[in-house]
């Protein structure tokens, strides 16, 4: 209830001199920077400047060449994506990650699967601690689906959606894994003016109710600039800034390199 | 049309997440497990049970179990003839080794060797996929009905390499071999598919079944909320041949009483149970059931057509049987590639919005 | 010593020669599959069809064998139109298991319609192909027969004949380009239900002609449709795409399996070449899991 | 009967009498969530508690603002129980319109369901310092508006038990001190214009209106209702509040506004009630919905639905009904009714009430056929609901029934309805003289509404008694009666019926341009513009068709019988609120229409058969033009007078 709370904390993840590449192309080229607690950090660039290459190697899902992570202050250079995914890394896909066979509740319970221990033999008798612990957790999924407000599309396949409501299941699959460290790719990308609004209101409110840490790509300048503490800019797989969203917007390079936009339409 | 779900609300999880949360369902679900239960048994004889309901029950068995694997977790397996000639030679060398242990305790003995069997098949899962993984099943297959022909320990030594199921008692009453009464070995069968049709709904709508489609429909983001793909596949392999190799023993012990492995376990098998699953409809226990039921009993029936109504010649009737079949299948994967469980959802959709459309 | 060597050369030949004609069957299901994604369960089956359909002219009708083989490649290209028209036609976008149950229900279909036609009794057949051992060979003390040599032969010259066809004919750029991209494919100015027929024709006379070389050495029945089993293993060590994977596929998997048969059959028993060729294929799988001549897949998220 | 004379008191009683019965409901979280009546009397003595312990104080008023939830129905119960008075205030009201209430009612406290609520009321508190301390229910998105004087409602509750284990005997006190004349709620109503009145209501008004409804209709403590429409209108006070108490059944909250329709159906009240506009909504998505259907179902449907017109209202008042058709109606319960009930949720409906203004008989007829026992009932604010009411079995669309039990009800001279009873409202809220001019010395409230009794002593609301006139001979004229009756035709969109001071009435059409041009287009008949089809020989045909029936209707009634309508003609233009023909509320403003078109009511009355008329008009754009049309005044035929036929038999 207090301001004190969203206070930015120490750091959460420090990305040090990371290098990735495939084949002969250089995906990301010493990449450092870092990621504090409570914080909303964006991660910029135009296409192809290896932001999304950047989230696949946080999560584990690829390796890089070069550089080291820090997680919550232990090292690493490579792991496997559900090693991260236990140590309190989420996620959110570019192109919508969902389950497309399943329901939106049963995809938003995918995400306590980490948090879920009771063994097989327990779940065929679906009775006992099973069922307890089945009913405890959709109780903290329906609260997911309260706080993302949608009720209404509780029972509905994924596949049946509409595109944002289908963002919208998945961040909600990422919050029930009450990660640390929440990532999102593009998740305003595709959507109307509407849906846009209601996603910020939902990132804000998650990294203020919760205290998420929220790391995002985003194109949408008005959005970054308007919910993000710090913004980090990518060209290339080169870094080119790292800074408040005035600093970054103050950068020559950055203007040059990408935000080659009047100033006031990235405030729109 | 026959639902009134008006007023039927839900005031805890429990009942929310129920397996028959509407009430004529379950109403419905009591009468048909009466009937079969209770009804059944009274009016059964021996062409009945060999001809009909038993090879409904084990094939409904490992239809469930090829169904969790296919359906619920995406990978394919053609195995599944070798893997009930796991089930059906685990039971005959447990039941002949300790002939005082209880028969049901055979049989799930039995199953959960053809878990470690299959377990064991599994293991390319982790690295191939698709079609690959399919062929690579193949290998089970071929792999199993050869060891059990071959290595003599599996059928006692006998000359015939056949095995022969003695006769066993469960409860009192007498199970198998020649002198059970068909209403036994039916309930007895039943009772398996009963119990463990219910275990598999249990599974699939839990944890594990949640893991399991996960990767089913992605296993890349499966892998990002913490899913490890070695335990979903393998338990997904391991939990798909304990049902696969329960219904291989059902299938030697109280339905045929003697098997020869290339004969009972062929590729056939394999394909048989498949098409129970497709048809069925992939990823529905239900489905399972139906998909079971058609292709056992169309063969039936067209044979019957065919032999007693048109007087065709039983060899001519056979061909003209497998041709029929595969176009049966054929239209069917056309007409409804989901199979019957669609079809059903698609109707009990229409009867809970009668008169609407929509 | 020396026997042994020979005896090993004859093995291997024998494996080799065994071979070629798995890569003439994996061939049939390559090129369906590279067309139109799907795996054709049904290629073992057409031999059998194909060669039933061959045996049933020429001892029915009478007519000569080249005559008859015309007559059954009209057949095969009919049985394509048909399967195009009556079952892909309607499952196009469906899901792969999918079409390869259907596939499987081909199957069943061609069997029946097989032995209704022809009568389910191994039958003989005699297209005029030379017989007994190879002379010169046997001289040497080697043992290999005149028909493994002229299948060899015919296959690979088949293989050649497809390999000309897909390379140098428009068709065949065409139907290489479907399996990338059907846009592409569109462009060249072929419909896609054209494309599946012509593929399917062409599996049809690779089916043919394995059809022939089988049922000239074993007789026609039901039995022959299994040789696909056997060239599956192939799929997996040469990949469900390529062409070259699956002739040198089936050369290693024949060549593999004999040595087996041979060397190791007298220590885990007989009979093995069932379900060697699988395991053999299984574990080269895990050491390289992209196949032979598969690129590395980089999966993006 | 119990004893007790104040709501708090019920609730304690409640609870030791049904204490694990359920006493309300509320979709969250997935599920229905549920109170029994001894968690209810928990948290609401919490909550008047905590209340006290943060200085409420006896004859505090609580605004109360939010959706329909549990915990703000308890909060009534709670400001009642140490002696406040809960003021429950439309959600959806703006701000400046909240802070006229929260200002006159002089509230120091107020709770507020969410967010969007305590935005509202920081931003009165501004203007209106006295509103002290906010309590909110939904912590969502307050996490850091960090104000001392805001509360959410779990920690005022933990405050409360923390007061109630300190002070053991303060609560059943507290409640102990309540009388049955003390102020229970105050709620405000808007009039049509000028300031909101707060209706001051006594625990007395409330509990007996609700007690002898409930044993009219013998509501028990198994029934269900849906609590959806707003806590500050007396309705959902006396039925999802009052009721819920007297009888003691079970109150169900809906999940969201947006999910209404799903809730209805997840929960199949047995008691309902619905404004007419629902009703008719609910009819049309019916109607478009079946449209959709495979033609054999449509046939069926249509089929079925013509048989219970005829059958089923007969069957639900216990008429007379051939075997046949009683079998068929079985039939047709079993294809369509029922099936047809349970996808809206009305299965289990036993009764159904609707009120607010008239509605459609092709409406009320289309539910009642079903076998759903709908029935009207005329009320208001000032009589905590129940004037009149239909008895079971006296159903009809044109009255609102007899007087409600305790009631009486008469006819003033000018045509005014006029009643007293025990819901009688004590006084607006610090407006003595409005107080006097509504409720006279005797206790005699009057309505501003023109009613009759027909012979069977069934109320009838004719219009509001102000516009009521007489012809020149003195037959009654009410001119939104015949009105209404037009505007029940899908093709009459609007009507203005005139006839006081004159020796007939005559009326004003507007046809309904949708309705209208799907006739037209099914006709091939081809029209450019309102005004072109308007004048349509074949559209004026139509509507004297429809003329001719209201005249056949209003024929029947022995009092208005004489005010059939003579000559009408079809306006050249629809009535607009652009022009200022029509309110903001789309309702006719008579008089401004009387003069605009004076004309034209000349020509009515003059025996003209056409009439020249040019109008200036407001277009889309605001731009103005002129229209110019000759209007063709059309006589209607009229029919005998019912009452009249029968002296002269």
């Amino acid at each position: 209830m207090t301001q004190h709370e969203r206070a930015i904390g120490d750091t959460l993840l420090k990305v040090d001199n990371i290098s990735l590449g495939f084949g002969g192309v250089q995906a990301l080229s010493n990449i450092s920077f870092d990621i504090r607690e409570h914080e909303i950090r964006a991660i910029i660039g135009p296409n192809g400047a290896g932001k999304t290459s950047m989230l696949n190697v946080i999560n584990g899902f690829y390796h890089p060449q070069e550089g080291a992570i820090t997680f919550k202050g232990e090292v690493r250079r490579a792991m496997r994506p559900h090693v991260a995914a236990k140590q309190g890394i989420a996620r959110t896909f570019q192109n919508v990650a969902l389950f497309k066979g399943m329901s939106t509740l049963d995809n938003i319970m995918t995400g306590r699967n980490l948090r879920m221990h009771k063994n097989i033999l327990w779940q065929m008798l679906y009775y006992g601690p099973a069922r307890t612990e089945e009913m405890e957790h959709r109780r903290r999924v329906e609260e997911i689906i309260d706080f993302l407000e949608i009720q209404a599309i509780r029972r509905v396949p994924v596949g049946k959606l509409p595109y944002g409501l289908q963002k919208r299941v998945e961040l909600a699959r990422a919050l029930a894994m009450e990660p640390e460290l929440l990532l999102l790719d593009e998740p305003m990308a595709g959507m109307n003016v509407e849906e846009k609004e209601d996603m910020c209101r939902f990132i804000l409110d998650v990294n203020e109710q919760f205290g998420t840490t929220i790391a995002l790509i985003e194109h949408d300048m008005g959005v970054v600039m308007d919910i993000s503490d710090r913004v980090v800019v990518l060209d290339y797989g080169r870094k080119l800034a790292d800074g408040t969203p005035d600093e970054v917007r103050g950068n020559q390079d950055v203007i040059d390199a990408y935000l080659g936009v009047p100033h006031d339409e990235g405030e729109a | 049309m026959l639902y009134r779900e008006a007023g039927q609300f839900k005031t805890g999880y429990n009942t929310d997440q129920s397996i028959f949360p509407i009430r004529q369902d379950r109403w419905a679900i009591a009468l048909f497990l009466a009937v079969a239960v209770v009804a059944v048994p009274l009016v059964i004889d021996d062409y009945w049970a060999k001809a009909v309901l038993l090879p409904l029950l084990v094939y409904a068995m490992a239809t469930l179990g090829l169904n969790i694997l296919v359906g619920y977790c995406g990978q394919i397996s053609l195995g599944t003839g070798g893997f009930m000639a796991v089930g059906a030679f685990a039971s005959y060398k447990l039941t002949t080794a300790f002939p005082d242990l209880n028969l049901i305790i055979v049989l799930l003995l039995s199953g959960c060797v053809t878990a470690a069997v299959g377990v064991l098949f599994g293991l390319p899962s982790l690295r191939i996929k698709g079609f690959y993984l399919a062929v690579a099943t193949l290998a089970a297959q071929f792999f199993l009905v050869w060891l059990f022909n071959k290595v003599e320990w599996f059928y006692n030594y006998n000359a015939t390499g056949q095995i022969t199921m003695p006769p066993r008692e469960v409860f009192g009453f007498l199970i198998t071999g020649p002198e059970a009464t068909p209403a036994a070995t039916y309930l007895f069968a039943l009772g398996f598919l009963i119990v463990f049709g219910l275990v598999a709904k249990n599974i699939v709508r839990g944890r594990v079944g949640r893991m399991w489609m996960a990767i089913r429909d992605m296993d890349i983001a499966a892998e990002l909320i913490g899913v490890r793909p070695l335990m979903a596949k393998l338990s997904a392999f391991a939990v798909s041949s304990f049902y696969v190799g329960v219904a291989g023993g059902l299938y030697f012990t109280v339905w045929f009483g003697a098997v020869e492995v290339t004969e009972a376990f062929d590729i056939n098998q394999s394909f048989q149970v498949l098409f129970m699953v497709i048809i069925g409809g992939l990823g529905s226990i239900l489905g399972s059931f139906l998909g079971a039921a058609f292709l056992v009993l169309m063969p039936i029936l067209l044979k019957n057509f065919m032999v007693n109504w048109l007087g065709v010649a039983a060899v001519t009737a056979k061909h003209v049987e497998i041709t029929l079949l595969g176009v049966l299948i054929i239209f069917f994967l056309i007409v409804e590639p989901h199979g019957f469980a669609r079809l059903w959802q698609i109707l009990k959709e229409k009867l809970r919005l009668w008169p609407f459309p929509y | 010593m020396g026997d042994s060597l020979l005896y090993f050369i004859e093995v291997t030949i024998g494996g080799l020669l065994a071979g070629v004609m798995y890569s003439l069957v994996a061939l049939g299901f390559v090129l369906i599959f590279k067309a139109s994604g799907i795996f054709n369960f049904a290629q073992g089956v057409m031999a059998l069809f194909a060669a039933l359909t061959l045996v049933g002219l020429m001892e029915k009708l009478g007519v000569p064998a080249w005559v008859a083989i015309v007559m059954t490649i009209g057949v095969m290209i009919l049985l394509a139109w048909l399967i195009e028209r009556l079952v892909l036609q309607h499952l196009v976008n469906q899901d792969p298991i999918i079409l390869f149950m259907a596939t499987i229900g081909l199957a069943y279909v061609l069997e029946g319609v097989g032995d209704l036609m022809w009568g389910s009794d191994v039958k003989a057949l005699n297209v005029g192909l030379p017989d007994g051992a190879v002379d010169w060979m046997f001289d040497l003390g080697i043992y290999v027969t005149k028909l493994e040599l002229v299948a060899a032969a015919t296959a690979a010259a088949l293989v050649a004949v497809l390999a000309v066809f897909f390379q140098r004919t428009r068709i065949g750029r065409a139907l290489r380009a479907v399996a990338d991209d059907h846009q592409a494919a569109l462009s060249v100015g072929i419909s896609l239900r054209t494309i599946w027929v012509i593929v399917w024709s062409v599996s049809g006379i690779v089916a043919l002609v394995a059809g022939i070389m089988w049922g000239s050495s074993s007789g026609v029945q039901f039995s022959l449709s299994l040789i696909a089993l056997k060239a599956l293993p192939v799929l997996i060590l040469g990949g469900f795409t390529s062409i070259p994977g699956a002739i040198i596929g089936g050369l290693i998997i024949g060549v593999g399996e004999k040595w087996a048969e041979i060397y190791l059959g007298d220590y885990i028993g007989h009979a093995i070449e069932n379900w060697f060729a699988y395991v053999l294929a299984l574990a080269f799988l895990l050491i390289r899991p992209q196949g032979l001549f598969g690129e590395k897949i980089i999966e993006r998220v | 009967m119990s004893g007790a004379d104040s709501f708090p008191k019920l609730l304690l009683e409640n609870a030791a009498r049904i204490g694990d019965r359920p006493a309300c409901r509320e979709k969250d979280l997935g599920i229905w969530q549920t109170w029994n009546w001894a968690q209810v009397a928990d948290e609401v003595r919490a909550l008047a508690c905590g209340l006290t312990a943060i200085g409420f104080q006896p004859g505090d008023k609580l605004i109360i603002v939010g959706d329909n939830r549990p915990r703000l129905y308890w909060a009534m119960t709670a400001a009642q129980a140490v002696g406040g008075v809960p003021v429950p205030v439309y959600q959806d009201s703006a701000a400046k319109e909240m802070a006229f209430v929260v200002d006159h009612a002089e509230a120091r406290f107020a709770l507020a369901e969410d967010q969007e609520q305590v935005d509202k009321l920081l931003e009165i508190r501004e203007t209106v310092p006295r509103l002290e301390q906010i309590i909110y229910s939904d912590p969502r998105g307050l996490r850091n508006y960090g104000q001392d004087f805001l509360h959410s409602y779990d920690a005022i509750q933990e405050t409360g038990r923390e007061y109630d284990g300190a002070n053991p005997d303060f609560y059943e006190q507290s409640v102990a001190g309540g009388k049955g004349d003390d102020t229970s709620v105050m709620l405000y109503t808007s009039g049509t214009t000028g300031n909101p009145k707060g209706v001051v209501l006594t625990h007395d008004n409330v509990m007996r209106t609700a007690r002898n409804n409930q044993e009219m209709e013998k509501l028990t403590e198994d029934d269900e209702i849906l609590a959806y429409l707003p806590m500050a209108w007396v309705g959902d006070h006396i039925f999802s509040f009052g009721q819920n108490f007297t009888a003691g059944f079970c109150v169900n909250c809906p999940e969201s506004a947006a999910t209404v329709m799903q809730d209805l159906r997840d929960i199949g009240p047995t008691y309902f009630f619905a404004p007419p506009r629902i009703f008719e909504n609910i009819l049309t998505t019916v109607m478009v919905r079946m449209e959709d259907a495979a033609p054999i179902k449509r046939r069926l449907f249509h089929y079925f639905m013509e048989l219970a017109q005829r059958a089923g209202t007969r069957i639900l008042d216990g008429k007379p009904v051939s075997a046949t058709d009683r079998l068929l109606y079985a039939l047709g319960n079993i294809l369509v009714y029922g099936p047809l009930k349970n996808t809206l949720g009305f299965s289990r409906i036993r009764l159904a009430y609707t009120a607010g203004e008239a509605i459609g008989p092709d409406i009320f007829d289309f539910f009642r056929a079903l076998g759903i026992n709908l029935k009207q009932l005329y009320g208001m604010t000032e009589a905590s609901v129940f004037i009149t009411l239909q008895p079971d079995g006296q159903v009809d669309p044109e009255t609102v029934g007899t007087p409600a039990p305790e009631v009486e009800v008469r006819i003033a001279d000018n045509g005014e309805v006029l009643f007293r009873g025990p819901g009688v409202f004590r006084e607006y809220y610090k407006s003595p003289e409005a107080t006097a001019e509504t409720k006279d010395a005797e206790g005699w409230v009057h309505t501003g509404d023109a009613g009759l009794f027909n012979e069977a002593g069934h109320l009838k609301i004719i219009d509001r008694a102000k516009d009521v006139g007489k012809l020149v001979d003195g037959t009654l004229v009410a001119p939104k009666y015949i009105e209404n009756k037009l505007k029940f035709f899908p093709n009459i969109k609007e009507a203005v019926a005139f006839g006081n001071g004159r020796d007939h009435v005559a009326a004003f059409v507007n046809i309904d341009l949708v309705a209208m041009g799907n006739w037209a287009e099914r006709h091939n008949i081809a029209y450019a513009s309102y005004q072109e089809l308007a004048a349509h020989p074949q559209v004026l045909e139509i509507v004297r068709q429809h003329v001719e029936q209201v005249n056949r209707d209003l024929s029947q009634d022995p009092n208005l019988g004489g005010s059939q309508i003579k000559r009408f003609l079809v306006l050249h233009k629809e009535l607009d609120a652009d022009d200022g023909e029509l309110t903001r509320t789309r309702k006719v403003r008579r008089n401004f229409i009387a003069d605009r078109y004076a004309e034209l009511i000349e020509a009515l009355y003059s025996g003209q058969d056409e009439c020249h008329v040019e109008t200036e008009v407001t277009f889309e754009d605001g731009r103005k033009g002129v229209v110019a049309a000759d209007l063709k005044i059309v006589g209607a035929e009229t029919f005998p007078v019912a009452a009249e036929l029968k002296k002269a038999s």
